[in-house]
């Protein structure tokens, strides 16, 4: 009998073709709202994948409901459009299935956190392959406004119109919580950080998972304002470097230093730049990652952004068929024949 | 076919059922799986029926902790493990209490004599010995101090008593071995293979295995020693096979047969779990299978993968179907080829799990919100599911459309004697994948519509991986042709209809009678599932006490056979046993306007071919045509 | 009712149909409500269908971005919003190409002029200006620089040209409220209100409202003003309600009358979400709303919130419905009250989700695993939400089971004039909980057994909190009595009849026809839900015409009426118009053996009464009792 | 119109009267296998609840489904056996419907974490008054011996028949990740230790999070037995005890210590007392009690046990009534006629 598993790894496809942003692009109208955020981060992705040295029909697109969720049908790709919440179910199907695609799941707060948000910490918890893109704009847009799992406490809203009484999921540290091994934050007004960060996700092997933080200008607009505008950047975004002290500010005179109850901000000054922090992606324990995701409470903090945490470990789907493969080496490809024989039989 | 050497002149019957009683603890299902083993071994038509409690482990000694398992073996061909036992092993007082009623009044009652006493019995409910019962005089009683004869038989091998005392089912198969002249080998060869390294074990089982034969032999059971002679099974090789197995390696042949590779995306449930276990194993086929989190991702992960070009399915019970109608509609929106196998189990709600019964038909048809048709398909014996697992492959790959398959807790667990076919002999399923564009674009260049279909009315999949074909998909409605996102409403209605139509049109085969159906008779028996052993058995039944009956048994419940309401139309009466409230009846009823009636039973337990011989006459006596519903 | 004293001699239409369409941006919506509202306070009969697209905001002037009002007044009782527009407000060239079929022969089409340039003609897939077209002759064309003239009012207030382009809906509002003398004065004051603080809007969109009635008053259109006078409605007060705040109400209504709390469990979802709204603000009422983290987290709630003595409402759409199957059987299984609400939507998958249909109804049948029966009711217009709301309710409480409500995107958006009933005709709703021993043990000791039936056969109801009676419930199978956990077969049965005759045995009242219809005509239509008003109005155009017509229209699905089999069987034809491909008419086919036929139409949008209509001239022209299903 | 919210909240009973542990035992024969953990922390806490000074009547028990889902059953109490994965949900409704109710969720696992974890950590969020108890033993015991989302990688089980492929969720730093503000670990073995823990966790106002280690004899036997068995606990068990230094071991020898990748055991001698952590439950920010939950990567190595953490953030259902409340101070009781005169009306 054939050897059926995955049958379509084992092409060579010859070298990979230049692309540009175009190549990317598909034909169907963008229809987001002018002015949202979801925008900036289609350009990016349009614009990294030509450097990714990828092939357009090997990268898929697997997303939720919402507005974030709409992604797939703009990227030159092949793409699904699934159901409210379940993309990363499809997509670690998919990437089981197929491990030779790139497969990157894209959907907002609502979708990954709320509805889907099973589906994200075990997708994590395996650490399948798939590049995960969360849109957070800490509201529900595509339903017109209600609070998400990521909206901020007090916060009015539709269906909060006196004001939410929960706290919000910080994502960083569900992910982190879930055994995530790339965890990372990034926004919709820096196009470089996002492709850098995208990049990383994408070279990642396992799930990687990056929070976004986008602005919906029609049901949330302004929330990151505070950290993410050009003019308060330096200031409130502690970009985290790998093996590079942890400092911000237009001076680089504050910086993330150690102390007891976690990592805190520190003017550099007073404490010596040898009490920095110095960014270490890869420590196996996520103790000190978690630490810097509790560094910010409310998007008006200094807030990290950058890669949290990158380590290594069996990815899910690779193992899975390294498995099979390995029971076919010891016993050979199945046959059928024998299958049905394999219990005791009698000859009439 | 076995020689039995030693019993050639023990009286011969013509078929027997056996009921193997005692404590979850006590291996019945093993004691009844060996016998049942044997029997087919030695060339026995068979088939059975496991009863175990819901519970992991229920008290010991306790009614709840009652375990048994039913077989029917005979030298004719069988459909059903027999309305009533012939033969009773009880090992406990609470195995008696609670299964004494399956036994055929005069039946042959053997105890474990040593758990009749007090602490046992007050377990059970009893306040006294009913042994002692003039109750019992009605039946052929023996009793048997199994668990002292055991481990007497054991200690010459060391074997210490509290041990010894788990070998004591060994002793009740090896004395009904020698009642019903089962051959010895088969028993003791699995013995030996399967506690290979043990050899304390091995040595206690094959000890009492041997007493609880001599003791047939030697103390006076004489008299009772009958056989049961081989069945006239059509030649060829045969193996014993229970429904969740016969399914699994029907979608690994699927997989064989169409080139894909199969994916299991799974969560675990009763009874259908068993299938997971199964496919687990056989990664020789490149079988892949996933535990999922829960029953929602593990449909989309199968989804997924269909995706991808795996045979994506997922294999659940009742409570899972509940849970997967949203991802089941986005399958159906996307066309894409999915099983769903469902093993229906008692229900509303968590119910009976490891009980049987058919209620969930009328969720595969309706349970997904919109107008979401899907093929269903049902196995009918145990057997059957393998057939139907590569038909419901064949449909789902072949129509690229999600396929639910229906089993349940009887066909799953059940087995029954199956002569394997030729596997050069089964039909490949052809799946093709487009692999160039279909279309032109405004600027005269070539282009892929995902939705552009084919003659056949099939929409090109074209796989994640194949150059130049990108496109995207979704469950948001789309237009016919390019698959864009459309919210014209003249596109939405002719989508509905295709939809529907699609689906309407698969070729299915036509129904037939069964075997022993004249065509004209006074009644039509409509079956679909496992019923079909008790409506053929007790169509047999009524054709021999001289009534006229029919039956047909319908595999395919969506699109229903093109045949069948002429069928139905050309019948006075039309009866539709059903393990549920009538569910089949009600979708025969309104697609025929045919008044058929239906007969109802949702006791967790299969039709015995009695209830519905009883039927039958009942409705053959009655006036044609009648409104009220029979429940057996 | 206001006084038109500015337009006394106006020529009177007894009806009209408006349709305003333009861009997302350009506030069709609420143009369309401020002019719905304006006629409400006239004291016109109306109806509303509200039609927007999909995404929060399509890409502006594209055809995708169009969204458009529908509003039928009359000085008559009406039903629908109307077959066909007589007049069309287009505010861009989008707004003109997508929804000109509307328009009827000869209506009247008002342009706003000035977008019917080359970007917004290009956006709309335009190579050249359509009102240079010929196409255009059929129709009074009135072509008016709205954007030009609203800027102009808007500049002596200072308001800058680009905030004054976002006035100009009350430019178009103003020159339709002068052609249709609808009084001013509501507008104005909703402006003040709902603009308060904001002076410079408010200025620029009274400046805007002025302009366009001035342009109606001297721009020679003087020979197009006529009156729509109000209609002789019922005496009372009246408000403009759409079937979601009329449903939240209800809701709030019920828990006043039954005095239980209302709690929401629900998750956001097209066209639901806007109950999960409104039933946030009421917390003056004691409502408790809860947003969970999915569907199944917000059913699981309700049932929570039910056991412990609250009104447990959960309210979704088709997706969400699909998704609460298996919670739904618990709650069956528990015999909890509960309220699931279900705002069909197209289907299947994620649909058409702004877009209405009715294609759920089998799915609330049948949409859950094991016999798992649950009452259904369904709304027929948007203030009748109100009505079932309260029935719904009450059967939930007084019968202790989940109870579907089925309402659809027509019935949640659209809006009609409602009388308000007196506060204190409702009729209340006596709930009874246990709060006494009802069993003696066998010590002979008070006990409390959660299934010992009363009179009723309801199960007594003891809420957490309450002393001594402390008792557990599952969705394992119970022991009717005791509720313990039972394997036995016999209870089993016993409890699935159970569970099965007390839904069967609800009261819901005998199906009546509606008004107009004679008991004898030579068909009978048979609606449920949205398709009332349009069934209505065609029945009423039929008998015009000389037809011979009956209507009934089912408010509940499950139990159907006692008398419905006899009724069907009275009429030769029967016709079943739905927003789906033939589900009601199926039920009614395999209950009562009638050869009801389908009408059916799913295009997103209600029936007309004129599809309608011609169905039903059709079918009584055509045979009796025909076979096949007719498609709208 | 009267007041519909909680009607039972304001009732007195009068002085909660005596109970023993009959009184919290129901008439039902209990079904686990013989030997089953479970039964322990029945035995514990049908102890417990006399001296908890709370009511019968007032004590509801929500379960899902499994064999620890059973518990409820065995209870003298309400109870709810309700579906896999949704006794989070049902018990948040039941809460905050019921703020007078002390309502405990019961599940394995399984139900808790795999089907049900979405609704798990969404409670933990929202920080719902539940006592949350997750009978923790590493496989599907109901459905007779399936890996589960807490098995260890490796192990061979009817579904993972060459060994499982993917990695365990650690559930208390599930828990942390979530935001929950009770969080705290048990087993079986120890009556006092679990009391101590129960009662902790009725204490919290809030969602109390508690991981019960427990020994399915059947389908995972002894999977706990290297640190949980008498002999090997005092070396096995770090037992974490607020404002104490970590210590552990016969002669509290060993201690736990802050490193930069997190905290670490070690040898108290050779580091000096001084260095050895003190626990604090209080501390407001998760990061120690998480770093604290990643020491055992097994259940081989020592492993903490007790409080985590316990932080006092507003309760969610009482904050929710709150609102209303406040609301209806504000405007008084709503009126039905009132209501549906709130839209613009007319008189005919
Ligand atoms: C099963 C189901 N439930 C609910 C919905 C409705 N729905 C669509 S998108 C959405 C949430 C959108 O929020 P988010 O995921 O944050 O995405 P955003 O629109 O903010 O990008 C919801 C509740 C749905 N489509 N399906
Ligand atoms: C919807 C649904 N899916 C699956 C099942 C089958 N099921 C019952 S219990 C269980 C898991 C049991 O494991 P766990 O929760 O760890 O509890 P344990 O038995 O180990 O105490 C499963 C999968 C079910 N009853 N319902
Ligand atoms: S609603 Fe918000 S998130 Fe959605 S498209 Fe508009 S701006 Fe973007
Ligand atoms: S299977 Fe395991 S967890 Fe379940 S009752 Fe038995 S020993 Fe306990
Ligand atoms: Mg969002
Ligand atoms: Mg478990």
């Amino acid at each position: 009998m054939t050897d059926l598993l995955n049958p379509a790894t084992d092409v060579d496809d010859g070298p990979v073709p230049e692309t540009s942003r175009a190549d990317w692009t598909s034909d169907q109208e963008v229809r987001w709202c002018p002015g949202c955020g979801d925008y900036s981060i289609l350009t990016a992705l349009q614009l990294l994948m030509p450097e990714l040295g990828v092939r357009r029909e090997k990268t898929v697109f697997i997303s939720g409901i919402g507005c974030a969720a709409r992604f797939p049908y703009y990227m030159n790709t092949y793409g699904v459009h699934t159901i409210h919440g379940r993309a990363p179910a499809v997509a670690t199907g998919l990437a089981m299935a197929r491990p030779d695609l790139d497969v990157w799941v894209i959907g907002g707060d609502g979708d990954m956190l709320s509805i889907g948000g099973n589906h994200l910490i075990h997708a994590l918890r395996r650490n399948i392959n798939l590049n995960v893109l969360l849109f957070n704009n800490q509201i529900y847009g595509l339903t017109k406004g209600q609070f998400s799992p990521t909206s901020q406490k007090g916060k009015v809203t539709k269906s909060s119109p006196v004001g939410l009484v929960a706290r919000p999921f910080n994502p960083i540290s569900v992910a982190l919580g879930a055994e995530a091994t790339f965890v990372a934050r990034t926004h919709d007004m820096d196009r470089h950080h996002m492709q850098d960060t995208f990049r990383r996700a994408h070279e990642h092997e396992g799930a990687a998972f990056v929070e976004v933080l986008q602005n919906c200008n029609v049901f949330n607009d302004g929330v990151f304002a505070s950290i993410t505008k050009k003019d308060v950047r330096e200031d409130m975004l502690i970009d985290l470097q790998h093996g590079k002290p942890i400092l911000f500010g237009s001076e680089k005179q504050y910086g993330v230093a150690r102390r007891p109850e976690g990592v805190v901000i520190v003017d550099v000054a007073e404490v010596g730049i040898e009490y920095v922090l110095v960014h270490d992606e890869t420590i196996r324990n996520p103790s000190t990652a978690f630490s810097l995701s509790r560094l910010a409470k409310t998007p008006a903090t200094p807030t990290p952004i950058g890669v949290f945490r990158a380590i290594d470990r069996g990815e899910f789907a690779s193992s899975v068929s390294a498995q099979i493969r390995e029971v076919q080496a010891q016993v050979g490809q199945g046959d059928l024949g024998d299958l049905l024989r394999s219990q005791p039989t009698w000859e009439v | 076919m076995t020689d039995i050497a030693e019993a050639p002149s023990a009286p011969a019957l013509d078929e027997v059922i056996i009921r193997f009683a005692g404590d979850s603890g006590d291996g019945m299902q093993l004691t009844g799986d060996r016998f049942t083993n044997a029997s087919a071994m030695f060339g026995n038509d068979l088939a059975t029926l496991p009863e175990y409690p819901a519970e992991i482990r229920a008290p010991a000694g306790t009614m709840a902790g009652v375990s048994a398992f039913q077989v029917h073996i005979s030298d004719h061909d069988i459909t059903t493990p027999g309305d009533a036992a012939d033969v009773l092993v009880a090992m406990n007082p609470a195995a008696l209490k609670s299964d004494l009623h399956t036994l055929v009044p005069g039946g042959t009652l053997i105890v474990n004599r040593d758990t009749f006493e007090e602490r046992n019995l007050a377990k059970a409910g009893y306040d006294h010995n009913p042994l002692d019962d003039e109750d019992l005089a009605g039946y052929s009683l023996i009793q048997v101090p199994m668990t002292s004869l055991t481990k007497e038989a054991c200690a010459e091998f060391g074997v210490k008593p509290r041990d010894a005392d788990r070998s004591k089912n060994f002793f009740a198969l090896g004395l009904l071995s020698w009642m019903y002249s089962r051959p010895i080998e088969p028993t003791m060869d699995w013995i030996e293979s399967k506690f290979a390294g043990k050899d304390l074990i091995i040595a206690a089982n094959r000890a009492a295995f041997n007493a609880g034969h001599a003791y047939g032999e030697t103390a006076e059971l004489g008299s009772q020693r009958v056989i049961v002679k081989a069945a006239p099974l059509a030649p060829g090789t045969y193996t014993n096979i229970n429904g969740n197995t016969a399914l699994s390696w029907g979608l690994v042949a699927a997989s064989q047969l169409s080139g894909l590779p199969l994916y299991l995306g799974s969560y675990p449930i009763t009874p259908a779990t068993d299938i997971l276990h199964e496919l687990s194993k056989h990664k020789a086929f490149g079988v892949t299978t996933f535990q999922a989190e829960d029953e929602i991702a593990a449909i989309g992960a199968a989804i997924g993968a269909s995706y991808g070009g795996s045979l994506g399915v997922t294999t659940t019970s009742g409570p899972g179907v509940a849970l997967k109608g949203e991802a089941m509609g986005l399958a159906i929106s996307l066309e894409l080829p999915l099983i769903v196998v469902d093993i229906q189990r008692g229900g509303p709600s968590t119910g009976l799990p490891t009980k049987t019964e058919a209620a969930d038909l009328l969720m595969a048809m309706y349970g997904r919100h919109g107008e979401s048709p899907m093929p269903i398909v049902a196995a009918r014996t145990p057997s059957d599911c393998f057939d139907m697992a590569i038909e419901a492959a064949r449909i789902a790959l072949v129509h690229q459309t999600p396929v639910m398959f229906l089993s349940d807790g009887y066909l799953a667990n059940g087995s029954e004697p199956w002569r394997l076919p030729e596997v050069d002999g089964l039909p490949t399923i052809e799946v093709r994948y487009a692999t160039e564009f279909n279309m032109v674009d405004e600027d005269g260049n070539g282009t892929f519509w995902p939705f552009l279909r084919g003659e056949d009315g099939n929409r090109p999949i074209a796989l994640p991986g194949t150059p130049e074909l990108m496109h995207r998909l979704g469950g948001i409605e789309k237009e016919d042709g390019s698959g864009n996102v459309s919210y014209d409403p003249d596109n939405h209605e002719h989508m509905v209809h295709l939809r529907n139509d699609r689906i309407a049109a698969i070729p299915v085969p036509e129904a037939e009678l069964e075997e022993g159906s004249e065509g004209d008779a006074d009644l039509l028996v409509v079956g679909w599932g496992s019923t079909w052993g008790a409506i053929a058995g007790a169509a047999r039944r009524v054709r021999v006490a001289g009534g006229r009956v029919d039956h047909v048994h319908l595999t395919h419940l969506n699109p229903l056979p093109a045949n069948l309401g002429d069928l139905l139309r050309s019948y006075q009466r039309v009866l539709v046993p059903e393990l549920n409230l009538g569910q089949l009846v009600r979708i025969l009823r309104a697609e025929y306007l045919v008044d058929a009636q239906p007969l109802s039973k949702v006791k967790g337990q299969p039709f015995t071919a009695g209830e519905i011989q009883f039927a039958i006459t009942e409705a053959l006596d009655g006036p044609a045509g009648h409104k009220e519903g029979v429940t057996a």
